[in-house]
């Protein structure tokens, strides 16, 4: 296998997109991260983190619609023979300051962020490579050691957070990257300006300026938007767009599957660790009601498995629907009737707190009683990695080797379902030294299967990105998940 | 002698040495209150990945993996040196987030506050006109039918009307104040909303007992008019509750408008402070103590000296 | 002399209830001459005075006419029995005299005129005082210093003399003389006879709220009629003055006692006095000499001072926050302003009983019993006691203070002007009554007085305060009629 | 009686509610579409998919409780801190009771509920004491401001004289010559109280954010403002009545008789009376 398909996501535009116009200044609105916020690529974390980093850096790989990796430095990938070697091709690029992009920049980058003293995010991503001995054969190859085989290498390439940077950059302020647009200033908490990179090897932007503004409050986006002072405004409320949806002072743009709504359920623990418990649950939930309610409606339901619409998702697989009598059966095959269960959750994100509410009155249709304990947002993700038995959950878009390998393995670092099943991990292995894509597909498949029977994660929906535009901004692609190589990208975006 | 300052000039220096100690204890209480909280700026900054070891590495790096008694010794060994030390999530100095914020905070702040003393007085002396008269129940009643309408829902309505429909006003600050002046209209009435209403029900009651008192008729028997009657002799007597009151709204103004912010987008302390909170940024959050200690053992100062100057018999309670 | 009237009252009636306060009273103020309205505590003085000024008590009924057609819109400059009440605690004086000024188109210069005239110029540092800063009688006469500052053209003053001392006294009726002759109207409500012979032009004696005679002076006062005004009965003395108490143990001995005021003003420098039981210690003085200060330092009012004060030998506790029941009962203290002493919302019978409640641990219906046998003793109806103190007259009120003061069994009890704003007789059942504590209880008296009479009556020795010392008064001229004593 | 009739009738429908609302409603019912009017739904839906007409019929209790409690409770606790403070003749007595309050002050009310409810997760109870008590450096505050006036009348002097307690002296006369200020500031507090609760449960901390309470209502579902106003409207009608109920019968009960200020009479009194 080499280069995905897929090119530059130009092509799959609306045809709206025909007659870009250049000029102006657009204004992009993101929940910021306050006066803390810094430009290192490498740190990023927040949706606004990684704006400002795709418009002032690039990858070598990002993510496709379907989260399959898209060259964008690279230009394509050859695997070794052992699936342990591969080798990447650079293509011509320049960064802002006009030196080209080497190899040496990319192993410089790859090796901050795998710098063990520096804790960055991206670094469990490039687990899988063996720095150290990777090298730079010529200025625009790569060949990159693995440590294990790994068929999904271009995802590693895609990793949130893994831009490429100039070689020696430690000093952030003034940062110089290879992305569409150069640093102009930045007032952290507040405001980025950029501007036209016009030596971009994708093409100048359309807008002369880019301005990312940040405004917490989803409210305020809102009301920035529709009074004009922002022409996109990233992370709205359903109701906000239900409000404004056909009024025409703003376009609506949802972009779907861009989060994992679901609750974890520890396999290891009373009385998860009866698979008859966990399927009661599968089975006892309404799925639409949670979707109606938690999430007013915008996104549809899952199937208690990751990454809907994605490469490797298991479409096949029937749609399971509320059956109460098969739920109370399964309870009472366990012993497991009238149980008493708290389900943590926090409101770290909208319709977790709704959703466990949901929960509580399906569950007491079953017969069981739900208390929702809820927990600070802060330090939410910690509490339920070990602690509980039941909790809510909500993930991005990520491709499904990645929820994988990061999520359901033995040795998986946040792993809250507590899945330890040795002969999941073989199939994980085996798919991941498999060269064959049919095989491969197969080889997951049958993982997801297993999860779908009995794992520990209840998927009962896909929440719908919101995003908003100014009617005169053309050119927003509808079909990218957050995350994604085509969100919240701004060099193929024009004011008309 | 039984221990009471005769001077005023003693009494503020008493005090001011006492708001010295106060100033030190408002970190250590907040310190005490940070470290109480559940999880540290590595936890939070794990996030949604919170891979043990990358947590641990966080720690380390943060050096959070000390004791908390070493970490607050350090912090206060840098403080007598006039250092706020660095932010533990973007490694900026403190006092940049400080001075950054500090900017919008007080041009909210003097904004309101000085729209906010006489708008009460005003109304307070409208309804204190005749007590239980139709004008005293119209201000009471609107005033306080104001009062019970919590600032995000006031300023969704304000914005909604003034912003959004009518277009006059720039519903939100983003980007800055500095681009947009107008911006600052909605959110100093959302701030004036409410503490008008109070203010002026305090300045109401104290009025109707000012003006019910003897020396309040004698003044009019002597001729003085009614006017004057209020605003000269009631008012002063009717304003020392107030006075406080007015420090704590300052004080508010200064250390904890986190709606008004939010709302319309205008980075002040108040987010700062939830931020950091949220973020277990200990250093953030102490600087801020510090500022918040200092602001308000200052402010309480004014108040008791501008209350003592009001009611000056106090001196000589027994 | 006499033009078209000022100010006029014409048959008014004022009804509380079933009770008539004022009935059918008529009077009207000339300018130029003072007009002298006299009669018994509780016979409606006040009540009339307000009325003048458009002022009545809660709930009353009113008949009758005012009309002020001829004092031409101005105000009417009034000087109220209970000077306390009526300025303002939060404003210097020299803030209310101003604004008074500017109001009345007056500038510094009629400040200082105002202030002279009223005796005051010679206070230091005046201005810059709060009112509860002075003196009981030097806030009196700031209150006449506003009056005069109004330029009003009809002054009614109530009581202006209670707490001045015979000189001042005597330069206020001078005074008085001296705005009459400017072509004011005076309407002079007093129980020193001294001063309304000395200053008015007609008198208008009440009785039980009736004008039961009209005239000059010297007739109304001298004509035998019904209420009598006899003098203080000499009678009263019951024992000679020589007489030693030497037998009788000390009560309290005061050495040394030095007082302050905020900001360090000294007001009673080495101040040493012993009491004896069954002694009484008259103590005069210029106004704001310090008698009152020295009596709140013994009751632990004021304890801003040093030096000891032993009672029966043992050290009383500077501050009455730290004197056990017992003191407080032992040592007791009439306040000047027996107003401002009570609380505004409960019958001043209960507030009385209450003392007796707490200090001798009556139960309350045996404290509400004694409370008004001890009353009706003083010549107070009970009846009027269970009013509140806003609905009862200024003599009522003093007489109810001494009750609650009496009520709890003293040893020593300091008296503060307590007989300053009652009529002869009153005055002297109340003496009459003191002087049988005295003797009967071996009550140990400090009496605070500027009222010769009083003085002669009931006290063995006599001390007067000056420069903030305590000299033994000469027997000639214990009251520095003469001007002997320094300026206050 | 007709000076209570406008407090009455604004607090009886809140109050009644309150009282009553929680015996009309039955069980749970399935969710609807958040934010949606109409459907069965007398005043739609919430940002759950609830019936808010039940929401409003259940949130009544708590809020009534949860903010009267922290408020009384508040007062409990300050009134008689600031009563000292302000009969004390010793400064250094005042001081202590004083200065340790405008620490807490210093901290913003809702960071120290923010950081103590985090801490030790209080219930609704506990987190009433938690608004009382946060709510206690201001009441000391301005409750001490206006005592201290009053604490220096000499009829206060005459009573210790007279050897009453301190909690008369306290409470019959200093308390009570404030008292207009005392209600005018507790007063408006209540709905502090309220929304601050509310606050604190959209932060994550005391009752849940889902909670049937009005003024977690307002709060939650404004994001609906523009589609289903009465999920926010309603409640935050029911809070205001309550809140200006409240004070004006506060008002009315305080009015002097006649509702004059005296000397306002009339001058010439009429031949009849
Ligand atoms: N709080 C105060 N601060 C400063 N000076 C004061 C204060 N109180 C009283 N004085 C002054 O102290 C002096 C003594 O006052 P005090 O009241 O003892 O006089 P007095 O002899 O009782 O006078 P009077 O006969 O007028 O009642 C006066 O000059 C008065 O102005
Ligand atoms: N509100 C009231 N209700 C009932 N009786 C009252 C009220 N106010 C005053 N009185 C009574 O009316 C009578 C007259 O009072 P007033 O104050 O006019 O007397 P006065 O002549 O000024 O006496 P004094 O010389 O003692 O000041 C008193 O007996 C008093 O008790
Ligand atoms: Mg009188
Ligand atoms: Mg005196």
């Amino acid at each position: 296998a080499c280069s995905a398909p897929g090119g530059t996501a130009a092509a799959d535009r609306a045809p709206a997109a025909a007659t870009p116009r250049r000029g102006g200044r657009l204004r992009a609105l993101f929940a910021g991260g306050g006066a803390d916020e810094t430009l290192d690529p490498h740190r990023v974390n927040l949706f606004a983190d990684a704006a400002r980093a795709k418009a002032l850096h690039d990858k070598l790989a990002d993510w496709g619609p379907d989260l399959a990796a898209v060259p964008r430095l690279a230009t394509g990938w050859e695997p070794g023979p052992g699936l342990d070697v591969w080798t990447v091709r650079l293509r011509e690029a320049a960064f802002h300051d006009g030196r080209p992009v080497t190899a040496a920049d990319v192993l410089y980058s790859y090796r901050r962020i795998a710098d063990p003293k520096r804790a960055f995010r991206a670094r469990a991503s490039l687990e899988p490579i063996d720095l150290a001995a990777s090298r730079a054969p010529d200025p625009r190859t790569v060949e990159f050691r693995l440590n294990r085989p790994c068929a999904e290498f271009p995802n590693i390439l895609a990793a949130f957070g893994a831009y490429i940077v100039p070689e020696g950059t430690e000093d952030f302020r003034a940062p110089v990257g290879s992305g569409p647009f150069s640093f102009v200033s930045f007032e952290p908490g507040r405001a980025l300006l950029l501007r036209r990179f016009d030596g971009y090897w994708d093409g100048a932007p359309h807008v002369d300026e880019l301005e990312i503004l940040a405004a917490a409050e989803e409210s305020a986006r809102a009301n920035a938007l529709l009074a004009g002072q922002a022409e996109y405004a990233h992370e709205l409320a359903p109701a906000t767009a239900r409000a404004h949806a056909s009024g025409g002072r703003i376009g609506i743009v949802r972009l779907r599957n861009s989060a994992m709504q679901g609750f974890v359920m520890k396999t290891d623990r009373p009385p998860f660790d009866d698979p008859r418990v966990r399927q009661a649950f599968f089975h006892l939930v309404d799925r639409q009601e949670l979707v109606d309610g938690a999430l007013s409606g915008a996104g549809e339901i899952g199937n208690d498995l990751f990454g809907k619409g994605s490469q490797y998702y298991p479409a096949g697989l029937p749609q399971r629907t509320r059956d109460l009598d098969r739920a109370r059966a399964l309870l009472r095959e366990a012993g497991a009737e009238g149980l008493r269960i708290t389900l943590d959750t926090s409101p770290v994100a909208a319709g977790l707190v709704e959703a466990a509410g949901i929960l509580k009155d399906q569950a007491a249709r079953a017969g069981l009683t739900i208390e929702v304990r809820v927990g600070s947002k802060d330090t939410y993700w910690k509490d339920i990695l070990d602690g509980g038995v039941l909790a809510s959950f909500r993930s991005g878009a990520m491709p499904i080797e990645s929820h994988i390998s990061q999520r359901l393995l033995s040795t998986s670092t946040t792993n809250a379902t507590h899945w330890r099943r040795p002969d999941f991990d073989d199939l994980y292995t085996q798919a991941q030294s498999t060269a064959d894509p049919v095989a491969r597909t197969a080889l997951y498949e049958r993982m997801q299967r297993r999860l779908f029977e009995e794992g520990g994660l209840l998927v009962w929906g896909f929440a719908d990105w919101i995003v908003g535009h100014a009617p005169r901004l053309r050119g927003v692609a509808a079909d990218a998940p957050a995350n994604t190589l085509d969100w919240a990208r701004f060099d193929k975006v024009w004011l008309a | 002698m039984a221990g009471v300052t005769a001077t005023p000039r003693g009494w503020v220096r008493r005090r001011l040495l006492l708001g010295a100690g106060q100033v030190a204890a408002v970190p250590v209480l907040v310190f005490v209150l940070t470290e109480a909280l559940p999880g540290d700026a590595a936890v939070v900054a794990a996030g949604d990945d919170p891979d043990p070891a990358r947590i641990a590495a966080l720690r380390a790096a943060l050096r959070l993996d000390r004791p908390a008694v070493e970490r607050f010794a350090d912090w206060a060994g840098e403080l007598t040196h006039g250092e706020l030390g660095r932010s533990l999530v973007g490694g900026r100095p403190v006092a940049d987030h400080l001075t950054e914020a500090l900017a919008p905070t007080l041009l909210l702040a003097a904004l309101t506050l000085t729209l906010l003393v006489p708008a009460a007085v005003g109304l307070g002396l409208l309804a204190a006109r005749r007590e239980g008269g139709a004008l005293d129940r119209a201000v009471s009643t609107v005033t306080l039918a104001v009062y019970a309408v919590p600032e995000f829902a006031l300023g969704v309505l304000l914005t909604a009307v003034f912003a959004l429909r009518l277009g006059w006003l720039p519903p939100t600050a983003v980007g800055g104040i500095g681009r947009q002046p107008a911006a600052l209209v909605l959110p100093v009435v959302v701030l004036l909303a409410r503490p008008v209403c109070s203010t002026a029900r305090l300045v109401r009651a104290g009025l109707l007992d000012a003006m019910a008192a003897p020396y309040a008729v004698h003044a009019l028997r002597c001729g003085v008019p009614p006017n004057r009657v209020r605003l000269g002799h009631a008012l002063p007597n009717a304003l020392a509750p107030v006075v406080q009151h007015l420090a704590r709204t300052a004080e508010w103004l200064l250390c904890g408008v986190i709606v008004a912010e939010a709302l319309f987008v205008v980075p002040g302390l108040g987010t700062v402070l939830l931020d950091a909170v949220a973020a277990r940024d200990v250093p953030v959050v102490q600087g801020l103590a510090v500022l918040f200690g200092t602001v308000t053992v200052l402010l309480n100062l004014a108040a008791d000296l501008a209350a003592r100057r009001l009611a000056p018999r106090t001196e000589v309670a027994v | 002399m006499s033009g078209p009237e000022l100010a006029a009252v014409d048959g008014l009636r004022v009804r509380v209830g079933a009770r008539v306060l004022v009935d059918g009273v008529s009077l009207r103020v000339l300018p130029g001459r003072v007009t002298a309205l006299v009669g018994p505590s509780g016979s409606g003085k006040t009540t009339t005075a307000l009325a003048l000024l458009g002022a009545y008590p809660e709930g009353a009924r009113v008949s009758g006419t005012v009309s002020l057609a001829g004092a031409g819109g101005a105000p009417i400059g009034h000087v109220p029995q209970h000077p306390g009440t009526v300025l303002n605690p939060a404003r210097r004086v020299g803030v209310l005299l101003r604004d008074l000024a500017r109001v009345h188109g007056g500038g510094p210069e009629a400040v200082r005129r105002a202030l002279r005239d009223a005796e005051l110029s010679e206070v230091d540092g005046l201005l810059r005082r709060y009112p509860h800063q002075l003196s009981g009688g030097q806030q009196q006469r700031l209150v006449l210093a506003q009056a005069l500052l109004t330029g009003a053209r009809v002054i009614v003053a109530d009581e202006p003399t209670t707490g001045q001392d015979p000189a001042t006294a005597h330069r206020l009726a001078a005074l008085f003389r001296r705005l009459a002759a400017r072509g004011t109207g005076l309407l002079l409500l007093s129980h020193d006879l001294a001063l309304v012979r000395e200053s008015a032009d007609e008198v208008v004696l009440l009785a039980d709220g009736r004008a039961v005679r009209t005239g000059p002076p010297d007739e109304v006062l001298c004509a035998p009629a019904r209420p009598e005004l006899p003098p203080v009965r000499p009678a009263l003395r019951v024992r000679p003055v020589m007489v030693p108490t030497q037998a009788a143990p000390v009560r309290l001995d005061v050495t040394g006692l030095t007082a302050r005021h905020p900001g360090g003003a000294v007001v009673l420098r080495e101040v040493g006095l012993s009491l004896r039981a069954g002694e009484c210690l008259a103590l005069t003085g210029r106004t704001g000499s310090g008698k009152t200060t020295l009596g709140r330092c013994l009751a632990g009012l004021h304890p801003r001072h040093e030096g000891t004060v032993l009672l029966d030998g043992e050290p009383l506790p500077r501050s009455v926050r730290r004197r056990g029941r017992q003191r407080l009962a032992a040592v007791q203290y009439v306040f000047q302003d027996a107003r401002s002493a009570f609380a505004d919302h409960r019958p001043v019978l209960d507030q009385v009983a209450r003392a007796a409640v707490r200090l001798r641990g009556r139960t309350p219906p045996a404290a509400a019993a004694e409370a008004a046998a001890l009353l009706a003793e003083l010549g107070l109806d009970p009846a009027k006691a269970a009013r509140p103190p806003g609905g009862l007259s200024g003599g009522e009120l003093q007489r109810a203070a001494l009750a609650r003061s009496l009520i709890v069994g003293p040893a020593v009890l300091v008296c503060d002007e307590i007989t300053a704003g009652l009529d002869a007789d009153t005055r002297a059942s109340i003496l009459a009554h003191l002087a049988d504590r005295r003797d009967r209880a071996g009550l140990a008296l400090l009496f605070v007085s500027h009222d010769p009479a009083a003085v002669d009556a009931l006290a063995d020795r006599v001390a007067t305060l000056a420069d903030g010392r305590l000299h033994p008064a000469s027997a000639a001229h214990p009251f520095g009629r003469q001007g002997a004593a320094p300026p206050g | 009686m007709r000076r209570y009739a406008l407090g009455l009738a604004l607090v009886a429908v809140p109050l009644l509610l309150a009282l009553g609302g929680p015996l009309l409603v039955g069980g749970p019912e399935p969710r609807g579409v958040s934010f949606t009017a109409g459907g069965g739904h007398w005043l739609g839906t919430d940002f759950a998919g609830r019936d808010v007409l039940r929401q409003v019929l259940l949130g009544g209790r708590p809020v009534v409780l949860v903010a009267v409690a922290a408020t009384v409770l508040g007062y409990a606790l300050a009134l008689p801190l600031a009563l000292a403070a302000a009969l004390t003749g010793r400064s250094w007595v005042e001081e202590l009771l004083l200065r340790p309050l405008d620490v807490l002050i210093a901290v913003p009310a809702l960071l120290l509920v923010l950081l103590v409810a985090t801490a030790v997760e209080p219930g609704p109870a506990g987190l009433a004491v938690l608004v009382g008590v946060a709510a206690v450096p201001d009441i000391a505050r301005v409750a001490h401001a206006a005592a201290v006036a009053a604490a220096s009348r000499p009829v206060v002097e005459a009573l210790r004289l007279h050897g009453e307690s301190w909690w008369r002296i306290a409470f019959g006369q200093v308390a009570r010559t404030i008292r207009r200020t005392l209600a005018a500031d507790a007063g408006t507090r209540l709905v502090g109280a309220l929304y601050l609760v509310a606050t604190a449960a959209f932060l994550g901390v005391g009752v849940g954010p889902d909670t049937a309470d009005w003024a977690v209502m307002v709060d939650r579902n404004r994001a609906g403002l523009f589609l289903q106003p009465w999920a926010v409207v309603v409640p935050a009608l029911l809070v205001a009545g309550l809140s200006t109920g409240t004070n004006l019968l506060f008002d009315a009960a305080l009015a002097r008789p006649g509702g004059r200020a005296p000397g306002a009479g009339r001058r010439t009194p009429g031949a009849a009376a």
